[in-house]
């Protein structure tokens, strides 16, 4: 079967490392992504923000190119894009009015029963039952794992069997044989959207989560959004200054960590692109026991 | 020839004012034949009535149609003036022209039509009536209580105590229920087991009372006066009749870790045990499931060490088939538990805790001897938070209801911690107080005003543990929305009373309706509260939706004077609104081919099989008959039977065909 | 002696029957029943395509019962009514012997009816070409057309009531239409109370029919009653899964409850 | 940009809004749960149960209370309120619909200009390349929000980093993405 990838457009930009580590780890593992061909963005907060149907008629566009192209399930890596894609498909598929409307709009016809993979499904489908032999190392740290809000929430698209206390990402680090943390600020919000226009906001939410996690002794902050980690990672100037204290926790794309384990290099896993170092995720590494 | 009496009511203003009732009354007095007819101002009067009696002599009349009121209303009372005036009160029927005319259309010729129509419809339909005799059942004075919470207590001391006998069945190895697990009472603040244990042994020592502990209703056959019921005797492993409940064994039982139900899981048990010091009957049963000898084969500890020789590995459950004339439902409730509030982090943090074991920490026989000690550390909580509603009102969830002893219950809680721990700081989020009944808002604002209990109205989104405490975020909605932050040592919720896990279960082995969240259904809300849609079966406590202590007590003595009224004759008489199967000559006997269709459609089970035999035994024709006492009159059965053989007494196909066919050929 | 007549003299012989069901020749060469009460009777049983008739109808009558040990002869149709029939608790009481034969040629004697049911379901009858083809063309018409079709056989009915005294799943010993006080049908025959006979009948078949297709065949002025308890047929097992004369305990589609319906009243 | 901004039909904001999205307002019983779990609870003019507090009454001012708020454009659609609360009220889905409305009838809050400024900078991207440029956004977004010195210091490192394409991504049919945006325009303002 063929398996379709929707990069989303933070996947071609600002967390490009996300995509090239998803590629590598499927790659280490045999398993081919193909993606969807001329997809285009899903609209964001942007698009719900001020138009409705714009938000669901974006999304539906590329619904509709993925089931053209003959793809019966497709991963979303970001959780952004995921989350949009999911709502779509929900809602037109409950509504055929709806459903019919868009499909005028985008001059498209769609069925809406594409199956969507969010990064854990991916991994639990198609890497989990082979990984045990492609991990070489052991991560030796404790991380605390992020979620988020768009993966959580709303209920009905949520990609999570506890939304309130999710283990998803948590199960793929005890297989890259790191400790992960029980902590408090798992599902709770970043500031998301307001990366650019309310740096304030951001840092204000962003910091509390860091600072969580440091506290309750985590090595690392590992996310599977790219907006997550934009907010974690590229706002620490303005964190620090909100929290009035440096912490230097780096963050980590769930793909970046696990291909680590899988013993492929820092740099193809795009390592090198953040702005909190990594090298002290790396260090901890250590040869798996056979 | 029939001579039919037509009586119109004006029923005051409330037909009169749309409906012509002197043209009613002229117009029915020409229908074939009506012998009499007449309008006067209020039929159900003394005079009115008198009126019917005297037309009835006077007239000659051998049938009467009352023109008034829903027969809901009245029929009973026009039927007694029937038989005063010496016809069979089966020969008098309402037509109902106030509810189906008068109030439901305005003043018209049509409106007047109407009424004269269905008039019509009924003087056909009784030309039809045929003489019916009331039903006389016989009763067993016997009542069977099922639940031996205090609503089963309450129900069987009060039956027992009007002289009747009364059989208990508990399926816990003790009676008490929920009762002897809480602290102290609200709103006096009495002690609950003090005022428990007492009518507990009275149960127990009372000689009208049979008491099955650690047992089960099986089936439940028959109908009102005359239930057949089987109890399942679980296998209790030890002879009660030679146990001395001296406590040897459960003291030597090396299955010493297995968490203690009644201390809500804070505290342990042993595998053969009794459930709590003041248990009736304080004798132990075994936990088969905890047990050593029964899980691993090796052990016998107890069989060995007791002194009476009591104990036995080999007895197995016993059935026991009991007859009774009325039930009383006492099976209690439950509260919801578990990863229910994933966002409280109920399971997920120990010191959130629900209601029932805070009345446990709080009980002087509970796991802290009745010190407010938090589950984690053992240490006194310097600030706990208490959420009401956790669980109740919340659609989200699935329980939209008001769980009603949540206020009191929270109210009590903070109080008691405060008694204890005079400088902790105690809180409660809040949505409503509920507190409506006597003497209960006075305790609440007691909470308040006397023992600085701080109430806040808003609803907590989250609980989170750091550094040892909980952070509970919530909102103050009394101060703009502003957000609230307590960092808790302990928090309590409320969470919601539910029905028992097995409650359907139950309800359909009783044959009793129950509403979506599985409490029993009152036979009416306002009217019948006690009683079920199955005749002879009552509710008592909160296995019919949540209450408190004096509710449940008034409403087990309510269900428990029901019985006591049933008991009071030998023979009950019931309506012959029944089926019946035709009967005709042999070697026919009856139309019924005996397919057993109404079998299985008959919501009652009041539908037996029937085999017609000859002199000599031999079998000639299998058919069907009806069981006059559990028969509700519905007529499922009649509509189910192909060839007629099925009819309604006082409803049969005649009489509705001909009331249509008056309908269509007027 | 062909096998069939050597089994029966042999059940006859060894105390199994002590009356037989079965066809014998009659003119034209058309198979019509026969009652045979001893073994030396047994030369006039024929089995032959033209032995299309259903006897379980026979089963009902008293006279039949009287004899207790009763053979019977019976096409998958014949089966089929008797898995019906234990079904609808109308066989209990008699002890019966069950023979049929195979594609194959071969005798078969059933001497319970779990047996018989095996053999109908391992053997279960398709729906003929020919009526295939006319309930096709009947499902084709509109509404108003397929009123009119039946308007116009049912014109044609005299009221003979054959259909209803070939079927062996009419066995009320008084029949509905029969009922008088009151009176549900109208007897004279014209095209109304032909009309509400039928439709009665029809209903009262739904989900009960063992499409045996002898009421359409006997009908003496050529009426394609059958078709109406088929098509029947076809509408239940789409809606409710069950067929007729599949099993013998399977209960009554129509009046069989189930907490997974989707109806919510009986909740 | 403000072509696409739907088009409402008269009525109150209550009615309009139970219309649009499908959520009963006299739902909420006001436990003040969504409040409580929002992360911006403490920036918020008005709080989110108490905007449905003012939807619920309806009383004079109460619309252009809302509608002018700051809330309704700090809400991150972070879903926390909905997720938790008790009478399942849609509590993001309002907030869209506020949102919407604020534009439409020139209401939006002055504090919300940078906000209203990035979803509209961000939307044109699209329009233009079916994809986001994530330069061309930056710029676009600096130049309607005058904050040009924001994050003057992060571009170069984000290039450096291979985090940022000078020319944008496009989809291969710019044309179709600018129709359906055409179409919406259109089709909202029948």
């Amino acid at each position: 079967m063929r398996i379709g990838f929707y990069p989303g457009c933070s996947l071609e930009g600002s967390s490009k490392e996300y995509s090239d580590s998803l590629f590598a780890v499927a790659e280490k593992c045999g398993i081919m992504l193909e993606e969807i061909k001329d997809w285009s963005c899903c609209g964001a907060s942007a698009a719900h923000n001020l138009n409705h149907d714009l938000a669901l008629a974006l999304p539906a566009r590329t619904l509709a190119l993925a089931e053209k192209q003959g793809f019966e399930e497709v991963v979303i890596p970001c959780a952004a894009c995921y989350s949009r894609i999911a709502g779509t498909k929900q809602e037109i598929s409950n509504n055929v009015a709806t459903r019919k409307k868009i499909e005028r709009y985008i001059d498209l016809t769609l069925e809406a029963d594409i199956k969507i993979l969010t990064v854990f499904e991916f991994l639990q489908k198609y890497i989990f039952p082979v990984a045990d032999g492609h991990i070489v190392n052991k991560l030796n740290q404790k991380t605390a794992c992020y979620y988020g809000c768009l993966y959580s929430r709303p209920k009905e698209t949520a990609a999570l069997e506890q939304i309130e206390n999710p283990m998803e990402m948590d199960k793929v680090m005890v297989k890259a044989g790191a400790t992960p943390i029980d902590w408090a600020f798992k599902t709770e919000c970043c500031g998301a959207g307001f990366t650019m226009s309310r740096t304030d906001i951001v840092a204000k939410l962003s910091g509390k989560i860091i600072e969580d996690a440091a506290d309750r002794g985590a090595e690392s902050i590992i996310v599977a959004c790219p907006m997550c980690h934009v907010n974690l990672d590229m706002r620490r100037p303005e964190i620090k200054k909100q929290l009035n204290k440096e912490i230097n926790l780096p963050v980590l794309f769930i793909t970046q960590a696990l291909g680590l384990s899988m013993g492929i290099p820092a740099d193809q896993l795009g390592l090198n692109k953040h702005y909190v170092p990594t090298d002290k995720v790396v260090t901890c590494i250590v040869k798996k026991e056979a | 020839m029939a001579r039919i009496g037509v009586f119109i009511c004006h029923c005051g203003e409330n037909i009169s004012a749309t409906v012509d009732v002197a043209k009613v009354a002229e117009k029915a007095g020409k229908l074939s034949g009506v012998a009499y007819s007449v309008d006067y101002k209020y039929m159900c009067s003394d005079p009115g009535q008198t009126l019917i009696i005297d037309a009835i002599k006077e007239h000659k009349l051998t049938g009467i149609v009352v023109a008034s009121c829903s027969p809901r209303m009245h029929e009973g009372t026009f039927r007694k003036a029937a038989e005063k005036a010496g016809i069979n009160p089966y020969f008098c029927e309402m037509a109902n022209i106030r509810e189906q005319v008068s109030w439901v259309h305005p003043k018209s010729d049509a409106t007047t039509q109407k009424a004269l129509d269905i008039v019509r419809t009924m003087v056909e339909k009784v030309k039809k009536n045929t003489a019916l005799t009331p039903i006389k059942v016989p009763i067993t004075k016997t009542a069977l209580v099922i639940g031996g919470g205090i609503a089963g207590i309450q129900a069987a001391l009060d039956i027992a105590n009007a002289g009747h006998s009364v059989i208990m069945v508990e399926k816990k190895p003790s009676i008490g229920g929920h009762m002897s697990q809480l602290s102290e009472t609200f709103p006096t603040l009495d002690c609950s087991q003090c005022i428990l244990t007492p009518r507990m042994v009275e149960v127990a020592q009372h000689p009208n009372i049979t008491l099955y502990t650690y047992a089960e209703v099986e089936k439940v056959t028959g109908f009102v006066g005359n239930f057949e019921v089987t109890i399942r005797m679980k296998a209790k492993s030890v002879d009660h009749s030679k146990c001395t409940g001296c406590g040897t064994c459960w003291q030597k039982c090396p299955s010493k870790k297995i968490p203690d139900e009644f201390n809500e899981g804070m505290g342990f048990r042993t595998a053969i045990y009794s459930p709590f010091p003041q248990a009736v009957p304080n004798k132990p049963v075994i936990d088969r499931d905890h047990c050593n000898y029964f899980q691993k084969g090796k052990c016998g500890v107890c069989q060995k060490i007791c002194p009476a020789g009591a104990i036995d590995y080999e007895v197995q459950d016993e059935f026991l088939d009991v007859k009774v004339g009325a039930i009383i439902t006492a099976t209690g409730f439950d509260l919801k538990h578990a990863d229910f509030f994933p966002e409280y982090g109920y399971g997920q943090f120990k010191d959130v805790i629900d209601g029932m074991m805070f009345e446990r920490l709080a009980s002087a026989s509970g796991p802290t001897a009745g010190e407010i000690r938090r589950p984690s550390d053992g240490k006194i909580p310097e600030k706990i938070v208490f959420v009401a509603c956790a669980g109740s009102r919340d659609k989200a969830k699935g329980i939209e209801y008001c769980s009603k002893i949540c206020c009191m219950y929270t109210a009590k809680h903070a109080m008691l911690y405060k008694h204890k721990k005079h400088d902790g700081d105690a809180y409660v989020f809040y949505m409503d107080i509920r507190a409506a009944g006597k003497d209960y808002d006075e305790f609440v604002r007691r909470a308040i005003e006397e023992d600085d209990v701080h109430y806040i109205r808003g609803r907590v989104s989250r609980i989170y543990e750091k550094n040892g405490k909980l952070i509970v975020k919530g909102v103050d909605t009394l101060m703009n929305g502003d957000p609230v932050e307590i960092e808790a040592d302990m928090v309590v919720l409320a969470t919601a009373v539910i029905a028992n896990q097995d409650a359907e279960t139950v309800a359909q082995r009783m044959h009793i309706s129950y509403n979506k969240h599985h409490f029993f259904a009152e036979a009416h809300p306002k009217l019948r509260p006690v009683e079920t849609n199955t005749a002879g079966i009552m509710l008592a406590g909160a296995c019919q939706g949540a209450k408190d202590i004096p509710e449940t007590v008034s409403q087990a003595s309510a269900s428990a004077s029901k019985a006591i009224g049933l008991f009071s004759s030998n023979e009950m008489t019931r309506e012959p609104i029944v089926a019946v199967v035709n009967r005709q000559a042999p070697p026919n006997f009856t139309s019924c081919t005996g397919c057993m269709l109404c079998m299985e459609v008959c919501p009652y089970h009041a539908i037996e099989r029937e085999e017609m035999k000859d002199r000599t035994g031999n079998l000639i024709k299998v058919a069907v008959k009806v069981n006059a006492g559990l028969c509700q009159g519905c007529g499922t059965c009649v509509a189910m039977c192909r060839n007629k053989s099925i009819d309604l007494q006082g409803f049969s196909n005649d009489q509705m065909l001909s009331e249509v066919m008056a309908l269509l050929n007027s | 002696m062909t096998p069939l007549q050597n089994k029966v003299a042999e059940l006859f012989e060894n105390g199994t029957i002590s009356l037989m069901i079965g066809y014998k020749n009659a003119i034209n060469k058309l198979a019509v029943p026969c009652f045979i009460d001893h073994a030396t009777q047994v030369e006039q049983l024929i089995y032959t395509p033209e032995c299309k008739g259903n006897l379980s109808v026979y089963l009902h009558k008293a006279e039949i019962k009287q004899a207790k040990k009763i053979g019977i002869l019976a096409n998958i149709a014949t089966l089929r009514s008797l898995v019906q029939l234990t079904s609808e608790n109308q066989l209990s009481d008699i002890e019966k012997t069950v023979i049929t034969i195979n594609a194959q040629n071969e005798v078969l004697v059933f001497d319970n009816m779990e047996k018989v049911e095996e053999y109908v379901q391992a053997n279960f009858p398709e729906y003929t070409e020919e009526d295939k083809k006319l309930l096709e063309q009947l499902n084709s018409m509109t509404r108003a057309e397929r009123w009119q079709y039946w308007s116009e056989q049912f014109a044609a009915c005299v009221k003979c009531y054959a259909c209803r005294a070939v079927c062996p799943m009419c066995y009320c010993s008084s029949c509905t239409v029969e009922c008088n006080q009151p009176q549900w049908i109208k007897v004279s025959s014209e095209t109304t109370g032909n009309l509400e006979w039928h439709t009665m009948r029809a209903m009262h078949l739904a989900g009960r029919c063992i499409n045996c297709g002898e009421c359409g065949r006997i009908c003496p002025v050529g009426i394609p009653v059958h078709l109406l308890t088929a098509q029947m047929n076809l509408d239940i097992e789409k809606e409710f899964g069950s067929k007729t004369g599949f099993s013998c305990n399977s209960g009554y589609a129509l009046n069989t409850f189930k907490p997974e319906d989707k109806e919510q009243f009986i909740k | 940009m403000h072509e696409i901004i739907p088009q409402h039909p008269a009525g109150t904001l209550k009615s309009q809004m139970e219309e649009a999205t499908g959520v009963i307002v006299s739902h909420c019983y006001q436990c003040g749960k969504c409040t409580a779990g929002c992360p911006l609870n403490e920036e918020m003019d008005v709080r989110p149960n108490q905007i449905l507090r003012m939807l619920q009454l309806e009383l004079p001012g109460y619309e252009d209370k809302i509608l002018s708020s700051l809330s309704i454009w700090l809400c991150l659609a972070c879903d926390t309120c909905y997720s938790r609360c008790p009478q399942e009220v849609k509590l993001s889905q309002v907030m869209d619909f506020l949102r919407q409305e604020s534009i439409r009838q020139h209401k939006v809050n002055p504090k919300a200009k940078d906000i209203l400024s990035f979803h509209k900078a961000f939307l044109d991207s699209i329009k233009l390349n079916g994809k986001l440029h994530e330069v061309g956004l930056t710029i676009d977004y600096k130049l309607r929000s005058l904050n040009l010195m924001q994050d003057v210091l992060l571009a170069p490192s984000m290039m450096a980093k291979g985090k940022l394409a000078i020319f944008p991504h496009q989809v291969q049919n710019t044309k179709e993405i600018a129709k359906i945006f055409k179409r919406i325009s259109e089709g909202t303002k029948e």
